[in-house]
């Protein structure tokens, strides 16, 4: 067997478990069980307000394009670190049939990136609250405080949360200077560009698509976009069944 | 408990004067300038006149105290460190004193126990209390570097490095801060607490430890709480250690009293217990060589004494021994 | 007491500087570590956890066990365990000790190491270990070295002791329990994700704490004239040995609820661990050798003998140093067979766990040198 | 042996002189504080908080800042005495002293003061 990154295979990992849970409940010819509705989000009572999620229509992303990718890594100063061991990600793209599992009939690639999941299991291993849900549904870190004790990165299943294992300065060419980098020695990950979104802007890898693909918006507004559109197709989100209801959603 | 209270409120009178006299009375030149360079004139002048004192006077006998086998015959084993026989085994075992308090670590407490029975048993407490107040202090001394030079040495960087290892407060927490504050705190209490060393501590067993901790705590509080103007405390600092007169600019008034009471203290250091700093070193049942066996030991203050030995007295009264009838070792 | 950590006959002097002189290599490795992060470690995207993060639920286990010895020995009246517990005391304030250790090891921001205190996250398993790690770790030592105080007076213990005793207990069984739910808080690792993890962890601490201290209590008798008594060791042993048994059998247990299910994931977790990883080797050998001690332990002819009880004993406490420690958290992260490859630990990272280890089993001896000689001073009196 | 006390403290005397002597000349040279602080000296009129009060607690502001940022994300806003709204954020602060290059930097290196902000932000010193 080749030699896998390990993230790479929790992301794949998803197919299995859904192969060994769809097997056992008969779920798996029903195909319900992977595709959301709006009930995914909608339903759950006393959620109002602000939830930001992202939806990728994967139908209009170009295959071999990692335009989003490289506009994230740009502004958010992530270290272009080559090695699997060490490699630090906001944003990748993996093969859609492992990352959302056989209800994806593609096995193009598509973005991902963190899901920031409304029932974050990261946020529930963190000792020090370093990583943890904002009101505005973003699950954000606070490099001010994180300890570096990889609880977050060991628990998300996705494989979404990075660390710092050396000095990501060292590995940065070309730095944002409005962004901060991070110091070796703490996780980082998507921040669904907070730092954009109190601005005014819009994140950036939505700002980098050229064919639209990527839609941003408040999943808690009836009339916002994103909402419009989950609501007229059918989406898939990441691993549902682990009951971690991720904001980020794929139109296959 | 008079004589805990007075030091207390002298303390209190000491760091409240700077206060008022710069706050009300704008004298910021005599409280940063002029008083400094007063204490510092007196502590070097009295120190060294202290220590000067000491070394001319005349040791009369070998005291040096010792618990360990001196040295003897050859199959004796001898204990090098509790008992030297050698200058430079004295200057470890004073070394050793002066870095590591070995003589606090051999402390024990008689505690009476139900039966009845008196047992002693090792108290290491005061030995703890004071390794951590002493050595506290210089390394906090020696991180004030920064005020005294445009670029500390590396080695007073690194140790002020090592100081603020946690990350707690903005500007950097000293961990030396806290222990100094905790062993002060259980060096007044040990005093206080227990009867016996409350009868035998006095006011000038207090003073000096009130004193410190006014500094300590002056120093803390401008450093996490009420804030002043480092840069021009570093202008004063640069400015007193190259002899200049020149007005200290505007900091806050928390720092005269800081500078104040390390005066005050500075001031009283010479004149009291507090010299057992260079007394140490100086101390004959310390610094002496266990080897009254070795070397006679003269007494400087004694003449040469005039001897008369049996040869000289025999040759004197020989012949009228001879008559006497009383044997002679030489005819 | 401490003085009589600092002298001793020439074997001892050797041992404690062998012991000095890896706990430095440790020092240095963790200098490194400090200056330049875990690059100088075997863990990577691979293998989030390495050797320290291993080493965290056999000590709590250990730590946790040492309640066992400890509460009968200082609570019940004329208890068989009264000449074991300062050990049992020791046991724990070391064990708790290297805990604090190499979770400090394990940190990216070491700087930041009192965040754990100053900003708990109650929902976290993961933020209670710390605290109850320090409190334990002073409650135990304190016991402990009043205790041997006692002792050495001839006195009776003080009575806060059994107060200290009695909150010991809950932040002792606390500890693996929490040890296991920081474990369990990792989605889609079976191996973690059971619920019988913190009794196995619990029951496996009693077995190796007993191997342990039977191993602490002959080498003290051989070496400086520490007397447990005889009765008392092979009792200790068959606490071992039936702990090894409970221990044994929970894991069989798991094992059997996934095969019999049929739950694929647990299973395929169980194959990782035992099949096809680089591990498998070691996870055979500790579950052999934990069924091999355990067995031998049962036989009583076996237990009365003290140098076959104390090895018997440590082989128990191996085995169970690689099954709760190093195979549960290595094997536990893998997701994969070619994963397991991914991880082995460089060099700095051996030299810091040593260290640690080092200056734990200097730690231990210098206790045991001083309860021993307290009780040979009592006794020379 | 009378003469060998006044050598030793004849040498002790001559040390000191020598050690105080040694920081005379590290500080000849010197430029001063104000000078120091001036070379520094932007704007400030309109900083979060009066100039005096930010020379000497600007740490404890960036501290508040620091902590609260992450947690409070868009609602870390920070109101001064005459109603501005400022995000609070380290670019905040860099979107004026940002113009000065050395304006954190001079201050600090006379004070020996190292803070660890640029072990992550981008410090002024460090753009092109």
């Amino acid at each position: 067997m080749m030699k896998n990154d390990r993230r790479e295979f929790i992301r794949k990992a998803g197919m299995g478990l859904l192969a060994g849970m769809g097997a056992a409940s008969g779920l798996l010819t029903g195909g319900g069980f992977e595709r959301t509705t709006s009930a995914a989000w909608a339903a759950v009572p006393g959620e109002e307000g602000l939830r930001w999620g992202m939806l990728f229509d994967t139908r209009r992303c170009p295959e071999g394009c990692t335009l989003c990718i490289e506009s994230c890594h740009h502004t958010h100063n992530v270290p272009d670190i080559a090695s699997l061991e060490g490699k630090i990600e906001w944003m990748h793209k993996e093969n859609g049939r492992e990352l959302l599992g056989s209800l994806c009939a593609s096995t193009a690639a598509v973005p991902a990136l963190c899901n920031h999941c409304a029932e974050p299991s990261c946020a529930r291993a963190c000792p020090t609250g370093s990583i943890f849900r904002r009101t505005d549904g973003i699950v954000a870190i606070d490099y001010h405080r994180c300890v570096g004790c990889r609880s977050c990165m060991q628990s998300c299943p996705y494989g979404e949360v990075s660390f710092n294992w050396s000095d990501p300065r060292a590995a940065l060419k070309n730095p944002t200077v409005e962004y901060p980098t991070r110091q070796r020695g703490v996780v980082e990950k998507c921040n669904f560009c907070s730092d954009r979104l109190v601005r005014g802007k819009k994140p950036s890898c939505v700002e980098a698509c050229p064919e639209g693909a990527i839609s941003f918006g408040n999943l808690n507004d009836p009339s916002s976009e994103i909402r419009r559109l989950l609501e007229s197709s059918e989406t898939l989100q990441r691993k549902p069944e682990l009951g971690t209801r991720p904001s980020v959603f794929y139109i296959i | 408990m008079k004589k805990v209270f007075i030091p207390l409120i002298m303390v209190a009178l000491l760091a409240l004067i700077p206060y008022v006299a710069v706050t009300y009375a704008n004298m910021s030149y005599l409280f940063g300038v002029i008083i400094p360079y007063a204490a510092a004139f007196i502590f070097v002048a009295g120190f060294l006149w202290r220590l000067f004192d000491w070394l001319r006077r005349p040791v009369p006998f070998p005291i040096v105290t010792t618990c360990g086998q001196e040295k003897s015959l050859d199959w004796v084993k001898q204990n090098h460190l509790e008992s030297p026989s050698t200058r430079f085994g004295a200057a470890v075992r004073v070394l050793s004193e002066v870095l590591f308090f070995r003589s606090l670590f051999r402390n024990t407490k008689a505690e009476l126990h139900t039966g009845p029975e008196l047992v002693y048993a090792s108290s290491k407490w005061l030995w703890m209390g004071g390794l951590a107040f002493h050595w506290s202090l210089l390394i906090i001394g020696l991180r004030h570097a920064r005020f005294f030079f445009l670029e500390p040495p590396a080695f007073i960087a690194a140790l002020e490095h090592a100081d603020s290892f946690l990350e707690l407060t903005l500007p950097a927490f000293f961990m030396t801060d806290a222990i100094v504050l905790a062993a002060l705190t259980f060096l007044v209490a040990r005093r206080i607490r227990d009867a016996k060393l409350r009868i035998i501590s006095l006011q000038t067993d207090f003073f000096p430890l009130f004193l410190i901790g006014g500094i300590v705590l002056a120093g803390m509080g401008m450093r996490y709480l009420e804030k002043v103007d480092i840069l021009s405390i570093k202008a004063l600092m640069m400015g007193l250690v190259s002899f200049s007169f020149e007005a200290p600019g505007e900091i806050g008034a928390l720092f005269f009293v800081h500078l104040f009471l390390v005066s005050m203290l500075a001031i009283y250091f010479p004149f009291s217990k507090l010299m057992h700093a260079g007394a140490i070193f100086l101390s004959p049942t310390r610094n002496l060589a266990n080897n009254s066996r070795e070397k006679l030991h003269r007494n400087p203050w004694n003449k040469p004494g005039k001897f008369r030995t049996y040869a000289e007295y025999e040759d004197e009264f020989r012949e009228k021994m001879k008559k006497a009838g009383l044997p002679v070792e030489k005819d | 007491m401490i003085e009589q950590a600092l002298k001793g006959r020439r074997n001892y002097r050797i041992w404690s500087l062998a012991l000095l002189v890896v706990a430095a290599g440790g020092v240095y490795a963790s200098a490194l570590q400090s200056a330049d992060g875990f690059v100088h470690t075997g863990m990577g995207n691979n293998a989030i956890w390495g050797l320290y993060h291993a080493q965290l639920p056999f000590l709590a286990s250990i730590a946790a066990a040492s309640l066992a010895i400890l509460v009968p020995g200082t609570l019940q009246k004329h208890s068989f365990l009264a000449s074991l517990a300062p050990l049992a005391a020791f046991l724990g304030a070391t064990a708790s000790a290297m805990s604090l250790f190499f979770i400090a090891a394990d940190l990216g921001m070491q700087r930041r190491i009192l965040t754990l205190l100053l900003n708990p996250s109650p929902g976290a398993p993961a933020s209670w270990q710390v605290p109850l790690l320090l409190l334990f770790l002073a409650l135990t030592l304190t016991v402990g070295w009043a205790q041997v105080g006692a002792m050495r007076k001839g006195v009776k213990p003080p009575v806060w002791i059994r107060s200290a005793v009695m909150v010991a207990i809950p932040a002792g069984i606390a500890l693996p329990v929490i040890s296991a739910f920081t474990l369990a808080v990792v989605p889609g690792s079976e191996l973690w994700t059971s619920a019988l993890l913190a009794p196995r962890l619990m029951a496996s601490g009693v077995a190796a704490g007993a191997g342990i201290m039977l191993l602490m209590a002959v080498t003290a008798e051989q070496l400086a004239g520490f007397k447990a008594g005889e009765e008392t060791l092979e009792r200790l042993a068959a606490v071992g040995a039936w702990a090894g048994l409970v221990f044994l059998a929970l894991t069989g247990l798991d094992a059997a609820t996934a095969m019999l299910g049929n739950m694929t994931a647990d299973t395929a977790a169980l194959a990782l661990l035992y099949g096809n990883s680089p591990f498998a080797v070691v996870s055979w050998f500790a579950l052999f050798s934990g069924t091999l001690s355990t067995g031998l332990l049962l036989v009583p002819s076996l237990r009365r003998s003290f140098i076959a009880a104390a090895s018997l004993g440590s082989l128990l406490a191996l085995s169970v140093w690689l099954q709760s420690g190093l195979t549960l958290i290595l094997a536990g992260q893998l997701k994969d067979a070619s994963a397991a490859a991914g991880y082995a630990p460089a060099v700095p990272e051996l030299l810091l766990t040593a260290g640690i280890w080092a200056g734990a089993v200097l730690l231990m001896t210098v206790l045991l040198k001083i309860t021993a000689s307290a009780q040979l001073e009592r006794e020379g009196l | 042996m009378r003469k060998r006390h006044i050598l030793f403290i004849g040498l002790l005397a001559a040390l000191l002189m020598a050690l105080l002597f040694s920081f005379h000349a590290g500080t000849e040279g010197e430029a001063p504080a104000s000078q120091a602080a001036q070379a520094a000296a932007v704007d400030s009129s309109s900083c979060v908080y009066p100039k005096e009060y930010m020379h000497t607690h600007h740490m404890q502001v960036l501290e508040d800042w620091k902590n609260t940022a992450a947690h409070e994300g868009p609602d870390a806003v920070h109101e001064t005495a005459d109603g501005r709204k400022l995000q609070k954020n380290l670019s905040t602060c860099l979107a004026c002293h940002g113009s000065n290059r050395y304006f954190c930097f001079s201050c600090h290196a006379y004070a020996n003061a190292q803070p660890n902000c640029w072990n992550c932000h981008i410090s002024p010193l460090e753009t092109p």
